[in-house]
């Protein structure tokens, strides 16, 4: 796969077009703005939470990560790295505990630093093993991060004890 | 102009002069097309500094010594050598960090004078609330917020001239944004963006006539290297560029001030070097260039620069601007054919200094950006440092291809080639584009 | 310690090393006793730079393309190595122009804070009218112009700690000018004129005991390239360094800061590449380090400045700390013996850095250096930008030898031995004198 | 003749000794300090003038430039070459008229400036020919000017229609 064929995999194609998840969401419970200084670009997060419920947790502490995400939105602009990676994480986040985006984001995160290397685990990170090949172009890895790392900003609000 | 012609650059063949560039020893490296953002060096600037470090190395200025002494003398006459270059007294040109600095120098200087840290000389400089400094909305931040926080500092208001659609300002618009009450015209010679070349001396005039009590500061960055450039004859006040987009070192740029000008303007950065006698409580300073020198200077890096302008001297600015102007109408001319790119600043046919930044339709720069890198064109890709100026467009980021004096036709036409591809490979192309591509 | 012990420095000979050092390939070269001004730069430091302007040249930060990406990580990489070689996290090391530019940062942001310019975080920044900056008598101009800067900006006083007959300050001394109106603690780890190692662990608690709104800022231009650095162990604040003085480049130097101090400081140079966003105004800036590199960086410098670390940490800091000290203390005690040779700062037998600093009874600095210079001795002669300490002393300047880790015990022997002659050549030298001569 | 005693010829080191001059002069027609950045020293020279007379005029314009100079003193430190520079002007420039003292400065300065190069004369230079060695020494140029710059300053100040 030549390089830019490997950066630009068609299902970041679509899922850039797609853009799943480009919307307003009402009273969110968390909101968080990221800017990507290089480029100038920006997207907001909001995400809604349900509440945890005793049966769903996979841990027994019944603590805050074990609430789920009912929703994710996002609006922004950027280039269509950030654009399919925001409507990917749309995808891949609804439904799962905090807990387990929170493990999601941190795979994907140890996926873009490894610069090419290794080969991601689809198991844990299913279609964002499209985004390996940005790992290679330091340049490109914030785009990638952008909308993740405002989910993450947005889990660490909801989730914080004096919410 | 014809592809022969915009192959040959004063009296030498432009493959010929990139036989002096390392950078380019390796034939099959990618196009370099963001000279406008920081150039490559040719051999003999690169050889020029080290032997002033191998051989030379001594501090200057202070000590008795022989070494001292001789580097002291390679140190002036850099300096000399820069001031002629640019139609400057050796006592007008100030060694800054980069054109950054220089403008900072300025700006810090008068906000200092406001505040009282200077004496009845500087009185000139002591902006009031009310007063007004002017710059234009296509400015590259450097010539940009440090006015913004002189206005903060001192309650100066800052105002803005309007770019129309292509990104341009007029005299017209200059002119009413002045008064009485401005203190200050900031503005660029070159935009690095639209590629637009301002009418100076028309501005300066403007300025002398409308608004007596201005200073007029030159953002040089993109004239100097590329163009003729007489500071007295132009009539600004103060001038600033930097030696990394002129074939010189990083880490070095120029203040341009008219003598009795910097004279008086308190230095905002202090230090050994800068002063005549000191107390515990109390410092006195240098005359200009010297006052603004704080700590050791750049000293390798200026013999370097004066390297650099004989290199370019060698050439000849006319045949230097000749040269990239061509190449850079050249790329105009055949964009104007291509849909779904937009060209910003100058259309065909009005003069451009030698670069070019375009939108494209549907893609984001970014991504063109990587598209043409992976082409083998490497160019800039962003806001280029003028957020105010890609608002006033109307997006976020712009896609730049620069020259400097080793770029080739071949190189430019790359940069088009892959720029009609671009739409088709994020499948945004039009059924006229794919026509064309 | 024996000559033979003199001519190693850690693992290997100061003889093999030498031959890393182009300045020193021609053997009857003058002794270079003035690496406390600015030091030779061995082969691997010239060479890392020109590698990365012939083969790596590129913006950082900007754009899209494999070029500046590469650049980047290579700028990235040195600030990594720069900040480990201190004892700094990545984010905690702000390149600047040189150590004097990083106090200036430091001083003007703390101005800029107590103007109103910046935000909430930055009011442990503000100073008022009555509030204390404390120095000692013995800075660098570096590090007292700029408080003398600041304190005029704010309304507040500064206060200098007293220097002894040899020019030694002591934590009594300083003790007695703290108190809760201390916003600033100033001091040099080491002395550039008397070669004092400041015990900056136990300045650190004293000032955070009596002054605890103080914040500390230590000048380690002459520590860092001469001994083991630690900054977080040591506790200070800010701290700033030069390139130059350590085999690295001119035009470029450090500003170290605790994290959460830098991001909060305002930056006094504002331009490209600080900031998020910019309207015509008003701009945001980024967190550190990046909210204080305004323009172009000093990249290849930077990439050099790395190497020259790697350098210096093969030999390791503690040899070259137990080198150049034991050069300096045999120095000390061979001109204990010399009439009408005075030497400043710490007498035979106490601990003192690579450099000493003397007067010469009856014959002028700068005489003196002119002839230890036709002897074939290059020293530095002046107030070493220490004029007030030199007030103190008594003296308008003083004559400085100073080592790095290419010094040999040979050339300060040679220093001594041309001493040893001065005063007779000037006609001033006693019986006494004249018998040991 | 070697470097340094091309520098330090004996009459230099001698007149750095003698400091003809160097007192306290009241009641100076002009007075003019005069700093040494590179090395911190001063020197603060005074002048006073017997009025033109039309005599002793050289030309007829009849001038301030043919005012005599009826004393010079100095009062400063500095290192032998700039003391030794004061003492010997202090000797040549006595009775002198101002146009005389003023080519007599101009002349000093272009030795100075000569790099080596040339040989000064010794008609018009008297004694003043043993600085020609300094020339040779960018970095302490300065020090044989420092007290003939403050001269010139004070005949600047002297001769000023509207003292
Ligand atoms: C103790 C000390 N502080 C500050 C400085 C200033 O360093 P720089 O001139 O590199 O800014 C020096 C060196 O001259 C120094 O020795
Ligand atoms: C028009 C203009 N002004 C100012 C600058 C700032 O120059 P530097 O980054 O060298 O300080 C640049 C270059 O980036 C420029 O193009
Ligand atoms: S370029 Fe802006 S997010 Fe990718
Ligand atoms: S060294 Fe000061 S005047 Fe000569």
């Amino acid at each position: 796969m030549s390089g830019l064929e490997g950066l630009y995999q068609q299902i970041i194609l679509d899922q850039s077009k797609r853009r799943n998840g480009d919307r307003l969401l009402e009273d969110p419970d968390a909101e968080h703005h990221e800017y990507n200084p290089t480029c100038g670009d920006e997207i907001t997060v909001r995400v809604k939470l349900s509440s945890a419920d005793a049966a769903d947790s996979t841990d027994d502490r019944g603590g805050p990560g074990t609430a789920r995400i009912a929703e994710l939105a996002w609006q922004g602009d950027g280039c269509s790295i950030s654009m399919a990676s925001a409507s990917t994480l749309t995808e891949l986040v609804a439904g799962r505990t905090v807990d387990e985006a929170r493990e999601l984001i941190e795979a994907f995160r140890a996926m873009l630093r490894s610069q090419g290397a290794g080969e991601p685990d689809e198991e844990v990170l299913g279609d964002a093993i499209a985004f390996h090949g940005v790992s290679k172009y330091v340049m490109r890895v914030k785009c990638a991060m952008l909308a993740w790392v405002a989910l993450e900003a947005c889990l660490a609000q909801a989730t914080r004890p004096a919410r | 102009m014809s592809t022969t012609d915009l192959d040959r650059i004063g009296a030498r063949a432009v493959s010929d002069l990139r036989g002096d560039f390392p950078a380019f020893a390796d034939r099959s490296a990618p196009a370099y097309l963001d000279s406008a953002a920081t150039a490559q060096r040719p051999r003999q600037v690169l050889d020029a500094e080290r032997d002033y470090l191998e051989r030379h190395l001594a501090p200057v200025h202070r000590g008795a010594s022989a070494a001292v002494g001789r580097s002291t003398t390679l140190f002036e006459d850099a300096r000399a050598t820069v001031a002629r270059f640019v139609g400057a007294g050796d006592r007008e040109v100030v060694w800054t960090e980069n054109a950054t600095d220089a403008l900072n120098i300025v700006a810090l200087g008068l906000a200092d004078a406001s505040a009282g840290l200077a004496g009845p000389e500087a009185s000139r400089f002591v902006l009031e609330a009310g007063d007004e400094i002017v710059v234009t909305e296509a400015e590259h931040h450097a010539n940009l917020i440090p006015w913004q926080r002189l206005a903060a500092r001192t309650g100066a208001r800052l105002r803005g001239v309007r770019v129309d659609e292509h990104g341009l300002w007029s005299l017209d618009g200059l002119a009413a944004e002045l008064s009485e009450r401005t203190r200050v015209v900031a503005f660029a010679e070159v935009s690095n963006v639209t590629g637009f070349i301002a009418p100076v001396a028309d501005v300066v005039a403007l300025v002398r006539e409308r608004a007596p009590r201005a200073l007029v500061v030159l953002d040089a960055c993109q004239s100097v290297p590329h163009r003729p450039t007489d500071f007295a004859a132009l009539g600004v006040d103060f001038a600033a560029f930097s030696g990394h987009k002129m074939l010189g070192p990083n880490g070095i740029g120029v203040l341009y001030g008219r003598a009795e000008l910097l004279d008086a303007l308190p230095p905002a950065r202090t230090g050994g070097s800068t002063i005549t006698r000191v107390t515990l409580d109390h410092a006195e300073f240098l005359p200009a260039p010297h006052r603004f020198e704080a700590g050791t200077q750049p000293v390798s890096q200026a013999v370097a620069l004066a390297e650099a302008v004989r290199y370019l001297e060698a050439i000849g600015m006319e045949a230097v601007a000749a040269h990239e102007q061509a190449l850079a109408a050249r790329v105009v001319d055949r964009l104007a054919s291509l849909p779904g790119v937009r060209v910003v600043g100058p259309q065909a046919g009005a003069p451009r200094a030698g670069l070019v930044a375009v939108g494209v339709e549907g893609v984001h720069a970014h991504d063109v950006g990587q598209f043409l890198d992976e082409a083998g064109v490497v160019v800039r890709v962003g806001h280029h440092c003028a957020q105010p100026l890609h608002r006033a467009l109307g997006v976020t980021a712009t896609t730049r291809a620069s020259a400097h004096v080793y770029t080739t036709a071949d190189e430019m036409d790359r940069f088009v080639d892959a720029l009609g591809e671009v739409r088709r490979f994020f499948g945004v192309a039009d059924q006229a584009a794919a026509v064309i591509a």
